[in-house]
């Protein structure tokens, strides 16, 4: 059994490879992104995958980690512009800076 | 307490580490008390390390057993972290404890915004603690975490300022300083690998040439050359030290550049000893003569006070690369080399508080339109020249026991017939020479005729802690003879 | 076959492939102006660094050493801080400078000298009138 | 016996549909279309897989927690298709690529 | 068989990972990179895995995928929005030329100059050869496991790690999680932020997500600080999740982001550091020596340690995100 595990867990790295040529190509940036989303699913996978073929229980956790902090970098691209500059800092207050540009989006 | 001082020593070590970093986090906590925590916790350390160094002379009468080790949390050397103290750390201990007050006082008159004060002085503090902590570790993963802790408070207060010069002269001492840490915790991983121990010691006693060790032993010493800013990698150090506030830049040029010159002689007497070889030492001679004369050209050129003083410390540092091959001839010349590391950060550092103190009387701190400045002020400029007689090497300072013994083994070595020696002696005579020019450039403007002018009010501390350190560093010259008999006691030394 | 498997053992590569990915850190800190790349060549040549250590550490058959995965542990905090801090400088870099690149130069000596210990550069006062309006 | 001939046949189909997923990554038009690649495969090809290995898990606890894990493999993979596409359909292709 | 796969599954995931290394750093625009970098984090992960180090896989994911990628994204977020603002040109300042292209600058950096390609190619080389052959000619397994084993009973923990990490090189730890405090100092003194104003998300998905996955991050974090005792896992695992999870709200804010007073964020932040500290003295004087534990007291000290520990990296790591100090801080 461990034999397939482990050829399941290289058939899916194949496709994380594969994957990076949209990474590469992709022509937007949302693309790039969804790869990153998908190739984090197919970790999770290989790491349940590799979880069984060397007998760590621990890897679970890994994955679950994994799919918990999957959606921190999407929502991190998709609202970039949360954070604002920071403004008055010690001595920057003389360089006659406008204030910080308000959130339009 | 009935113990013998030896007995004492273990528990003042910890005691010295646990107050260094119990002030910085006292400071992290309560910023509006910062400084206040930093003006008494200055006088308190430095009190902690002149008892700690009573302590050490007084229990080690012998130099065998003259390196104290102690277990942190009682787990002995493979397992677990060890403090090493002997003559070597005790004497840069006590430097760092003398300029760190110096510094720190000074800083209660510079840094007077309430504003600022709370940001700069947890970040000085735990700079301080960093430092100490790099003298007294002896584990190399250890040494690793202390630079780094050096490193990043020294990077972040090198950007306090926050103008365009000071945060890219951070940027770039950041990136070097990553780098320099990278390739030095590559070369102990090389050695864990090779040897499965972290602890010096020990690691000096299994260390044979090989490839790993060479491999090891060049990485960790580019690093550490990269953060001393030794010559061929120093171009991060002028604008960081030139646009750095002025107790920062003192404690750069003096403490932090010779903490990393500490751990590599630490290293090259320990661990990657049988490695010197002969062609080696005269390579980093040579390396040492060019930045003298790199240095002091730039010096000579420059425009600028601070940049003068940034460009002294790398032609200073030129001598520490001459006094390598030195070492290899005359085993007895590591000690010279050491106290010249000390005399040069006490002068150092008087002279960036000095130039500090002038720069904040005229606003700006080019030369040629400070005169009436440098007239008005008379006790910054005589500290300012008290320092600089001590870094040229006039007689009956520090500096001139030092050169005078760097001479002397220079001479050795001819006598020992290596010709080379030559240009060591004529380098180390000729670097006086050129640290004259760089000095008298900056005090001469003082000697013209013309308008005084004695600009902004200057705080108390601003206008007497110079003048009180270029004295301790003209005094060390008499200091001459315990500071060697300190360093006697480092075991293993050859 | 015996002897490509033992030469192929994870105690070998792994650190081969470390020592790679440090060396192309290196390459790419060297050749990259931009601060964020930069970072990042830094960032994996911390990673070679920390996969040659761990391949040590996995060397032999029985569990991996503790000590080395402590310290990989210790050397990954240290790295996203020295990151996290390494980022805002470049931020406030490129505020003030309006770029982020860290082109060569020489240090200007006729840039503004700002002494944050003289009256007009204390920012309190500005803080005060800022929150005032 | 049975059991793992059943996680072989679910986890090979998982991996079919895995391979589905990077396909469609690969040969659809534009981000819209991609999106369907990365929403299949991580809820069925995923599912799949999970649900071979719950034969294999040791105790209830390992069930549930498989079962967690994909359940907020689920919410990452939607949320990310769903801000993805919004934000593509309100800004235009992004124009840091052109 | 299966030793050959995985052999084959070693060769794939490293030319995977140097390929990604190497296309990260060559790629001219800088989101390509970041997002390159991210996948490298996660393919680290996987050889951490395959190295049979658990615990460091946990902290690569907790870190690398929830903190490190965020930083980066928004990062470069930001210095789009600085390349903006100038390229619209102040109305007080005529736009300088450097703006005009100040955008094209922020976000894509053009391929290098030839001439510095040999002699950076050449330098890589050698040191990566030195190395290599340095580690090719390296005896076998010659680590410290045998040591710790020894000692764990006398540990107060299970987990060796724990163990080495906590008790044995505790002073390691304790500068650790002082430098994740200073890198926040460094940062607090570089910007200060008046008011963070909420954002609430244009749509329902967003808050819906995060109603489900913050509290489950939180559950998730307490367990596997509570399980770094006798399994993979710990403080900096527990805190890079958890610091994980209040990026997550820092982004999506609901409501504005209260400008904390100054001392208790900051008792918060430096809560790791000083317990840490104080207990070390204690065992100075009542223990075997500095950042020791008296045997019998050592398990619970060290949960009290990595209790404060995690909330302190949360505290900070969400805190080095924002990247500029409370305003609380000032007045």
């Amino acid at each position: 059994m461990t034999v397939f595990y482990l050829g399941a867990a290289l058939f899916l790295l194949a496709t994380i490879l594969l994957g990076l040529i949209r990474v590469l190509r992709g022509p937007g940036s949302g693309d790039r992104m969804l790869a990153a989303q998908l190739f984090g699913t197919t970790g999770v996978t290989i790491l349940l995958l590799l979880s069984l073929t060397l007998e760590t229980p621990a890897l679970v956790d890994v994955a679950l980690v994994f799919a918990l902090l999957a959606v921190v970098a999407a929502v991190a691209f998709v609202r970039q512009h949360g954070l604002p500059e920071p403004s008055g800092t010690p001595i920057h207050q003389r360089h006659g800076q406008k204030k910080e540009p308000d959130d339009d989006r | 307490m009935s113990e013998t001082p030896a007995a004492m020593l273990p528990l003042a070590i910890s005691g010295l580490v646990a107050l260094s970093l119990a002030l910085a986090i006292l400071a992290t906590i309560w910023p509006r008390q910062a400084h206040r925590i930093g003006g008494y916790g200055a006088v308190l350390m430095a009190a902690a390390v002149v008892a700690l160094s009573a302590l050490f002379l007084a229990a080690g009468p012998e130099p065998e057993n003259a390196a104290t080790r102690v277990a942190l949390g009682g787990w002995e050397a493979p397992l677990g972290v060890m403090l090493h103290l002997d003559g070597l750390s005790m004497t840069l201990l006590v430097l760092t404890s003398v300029v760190g007050m110096a510094t720190s006082l000074y800083s209660l008159g510079y840094v007077h915004d309430p504003i600022e004060r709370r940001q700069f002085w947890p970040l000085w503090l735990w700079l301080w603690a960093g430092l100490n902590m790099l003298l007294l570790s002896g584990d190399a993963f250890n040494l690793y975490i202390s630079l780094e802790v050096v490193s990043l408070s020294a990077v972040a207060l090198v950007a306090f300022t926050g103008t365009a010069a000071a945060v890219s002269g951070a940027m770039r001492y950041l990136l070097i300083n990553i780098l320099g840490s990278l390739s030095f915790l590559m070369g102990v991983v090389l050695l864990f690998g090779e040897h499965g121990v972290l602890d010096l010691v020990l690691l000096e006693a299994r260390t044979e040439i090989g490839p790993t060790e060479r491999m090891a032993a060049v990485l960790m010493t580019a690093g550490l050359m990269l953060k001393a800013a030794l010559f061929p990698l120093h171009v991060w150090l002028a604008p960081a030290h030139g646009s750095a506030p002025a107790p920062v830049s003192a404690v750069l040029s003096g403490l932090v550049v010779t903490g990393s010159f500490y751990l590599i002689l630490r290293l090259w007497m320990g661990p990657f000893a049988p490695l010197a070889t002969p062609a080696f030492g005269i390579l980093v001679g040579l390396l040492g003569v060019a930045a003298l004369i790199w240095g002091s050209a730039q010096a000579l050129r420059s425009g600028r006070l601070k940049s003068i003083v940034a460009y002294s410390t790398v032609a200073q540092f030129g001598y520490l690369l001459i006094a390598f091959p030195l070492m290899l001839v005359d085993s007895e010349a590591w000690k010279v080399v050491v106290f010249f590391a000390v005399v040069h950060a006490l002068a150092k550092a008087s002279v960036f508080l000095a130039a500090g103190t002038l720069q904040h009387a005229a606003g700006h701190d080019r030369i040629a339109e400070m005169g009436g400045i440098l007239r008005a002020r008379g006790r910054t400029v005589f500290a300012l020249g008290l320092a600089g007689v001590s870094l040229m090497g006039l007689p009956f300072t520090g500096g001139f026991i030092a050169k005078y013994l760097l001479l002397e083994a220079g001479l050795a070595t001819i006598l020992a017939g290596s010709l080379i020696g030559v240009l060591w002696v004529i380098a180390i005579a000729g670097g006086g020479l050129l640290a004259a020019g760089y000095v008298l450039r900056m005090v001469a403007p003082a000697f013209h005729r013309g308008p005084r002018d004695a600009g902004e009010a200057v705080s108390p501390w601003m206008d007497w802690v110079p003048l009180g350190l270029a004295v301790v560093a003209a005094a060390a010259g008499f200091a001459g003879t315990l500071t060697l008999h300190t360093l006697t006691l480092t075991p293993g030394a050859p | 076959m015996e002897w490509l498997a033992q030469q192929l053992a994870p105690g070998l590569i792994y650190p081969t492939a470390g020592a790679i990915l440090f060396a192309l850190g290196l390459y790419g800190l060297i050749r990259r102006h931009h601060l964020v790349l930069r970072v990042l060549a830094l960032n994996i040549m911390g990673s070679g660094v920390f996969m040659v250590l761990l391949g040590i550490a996995a060397r032999g058959e029985g569990p991996p050493d503790p000590v080395a995965q402590a310290l990989t542990l210790t050397g990954i905090v240290v790295a996203v801080s020295a990151t996290a801090f390494a980022l805002a400088l470049v931020v406030r870099l490129a505020r003030i400078t309006g770029q982020a690149m860290m082109l060569p130069g020489p240090p200007d000596d006729d840039a503004p000298v700002d002494d944050i210990s003289r009256e007009e550069h204390a920012p309190s006062t500005e803080y005060e009138r800022e929150r005032r309006e | 016996m049975i059991a793992n001939t059943l996680t072989v046949i679910l986890i090979l189909a998982g991996l079919v549909f895995f391979a589905a997923g990077t396909a469609g990554l690969l040969r659809f038009p534009d981000v819209y279309s991609r999106l369907h690649a990365l929403t299949k495969a991580d809820n069925v090809g995923l599912g799949l897989v999970i649900l071979g290995l719950m034969l294999q898990a040791g105790g209830p606890a390992d069930i549930l927690k498989l079962f967690l894990i994909w359940v907020l493999v689920l919410a990452a993979g939607t949320t990310a298709a769903h801000m993805v596409a919004q934000r593509t359909w309100t800004h235009g292709e992004f124009e840091s690529d052109r | 068989m299966s030793d050959l796969l995985l052999v084959v599954f070693d060769l794939v995931l490293l030319v995977g990972l140097l390929g990604v290394a190497w296309r990260c750093l060559a790629s001219t625009d800088l989101f390509r990179a970041v997002v390159l970098f991210i996948t490298f984090g996660l393919l680290l992960a996987l050889a951490w895995v395959r190295l049979e180090a658990p615990d460091i896989a946990l902290a690569e994911a907790a870190i690398g995928a929830g903190i490190t990628g965020a930083l980066l994204l928004v990062t470069l977020e930001r210095l789009r929005s600085i390349a903006v603002e100038r390229r619209r040109g102040r109305p007080d300042e005529p736009p300088d030329p450097a703006g005009a292209d100040a955008l094209l600058h922020a976000l894509h950096d053009p391929p290098p100059p030839r001439r510095t390609f040999v002699p950076a190619l050449t330098f890589a080389l050698v040191v990566g050869g030195l190395m290599v052959t340095a580690l090719w000619h390296q005896p076998d397994a010659v680590g410290l496991e045998p040591v710790v084993d020894e000692h764990m009973g006398v540990s107060g923990v299970d987990h060796p790690i724990t163990a080495v990490l906590l008790n044995f090189r505790a002073y390691d730890t304790f500068l650790e999680l002082a430098i994740v405090l200073i890198a926040l100092l460094g940062a607090w003194s570089l910007g200060r932020y008046d008011r963070l104003p909420a954002r609430p998300a244009p749509g329902p998905i967003l808050p819906g997500t995060l109603r489900l996955l913050v509290p489950v991050a939180i559950v998730t974090g307490v367990y596997i600080l509570w399980a770094g005792s006798h399994a993979p896992g710990g403080a900096f695992q527990a805190g890079a999740i958890l610091g994980a999870a209040g990026i997550l709200l820092v982004l999506a804010r609901p409501r504005d982001l209260p400008m904390a007073p100054s001392t208790p964020l900051r008792l918060g932040l430096a809560a790791g550091v000083g317990l840490f500290l104080a207990i070390g003295i204690i065992g100075l004087f009542i223990g075997p020596g500095l950042l020791g534990y008296p045997p019998e007291w050592a398990y619970p000290l060290i949960i009290v340690i990595e209790v404060a520990a995690t909330l302190s990296i949360a505290l900070t790591l969400v805190a080095l995100f924002i990247a500029g100090r409370p305003a609380g801080d000032d007045h």
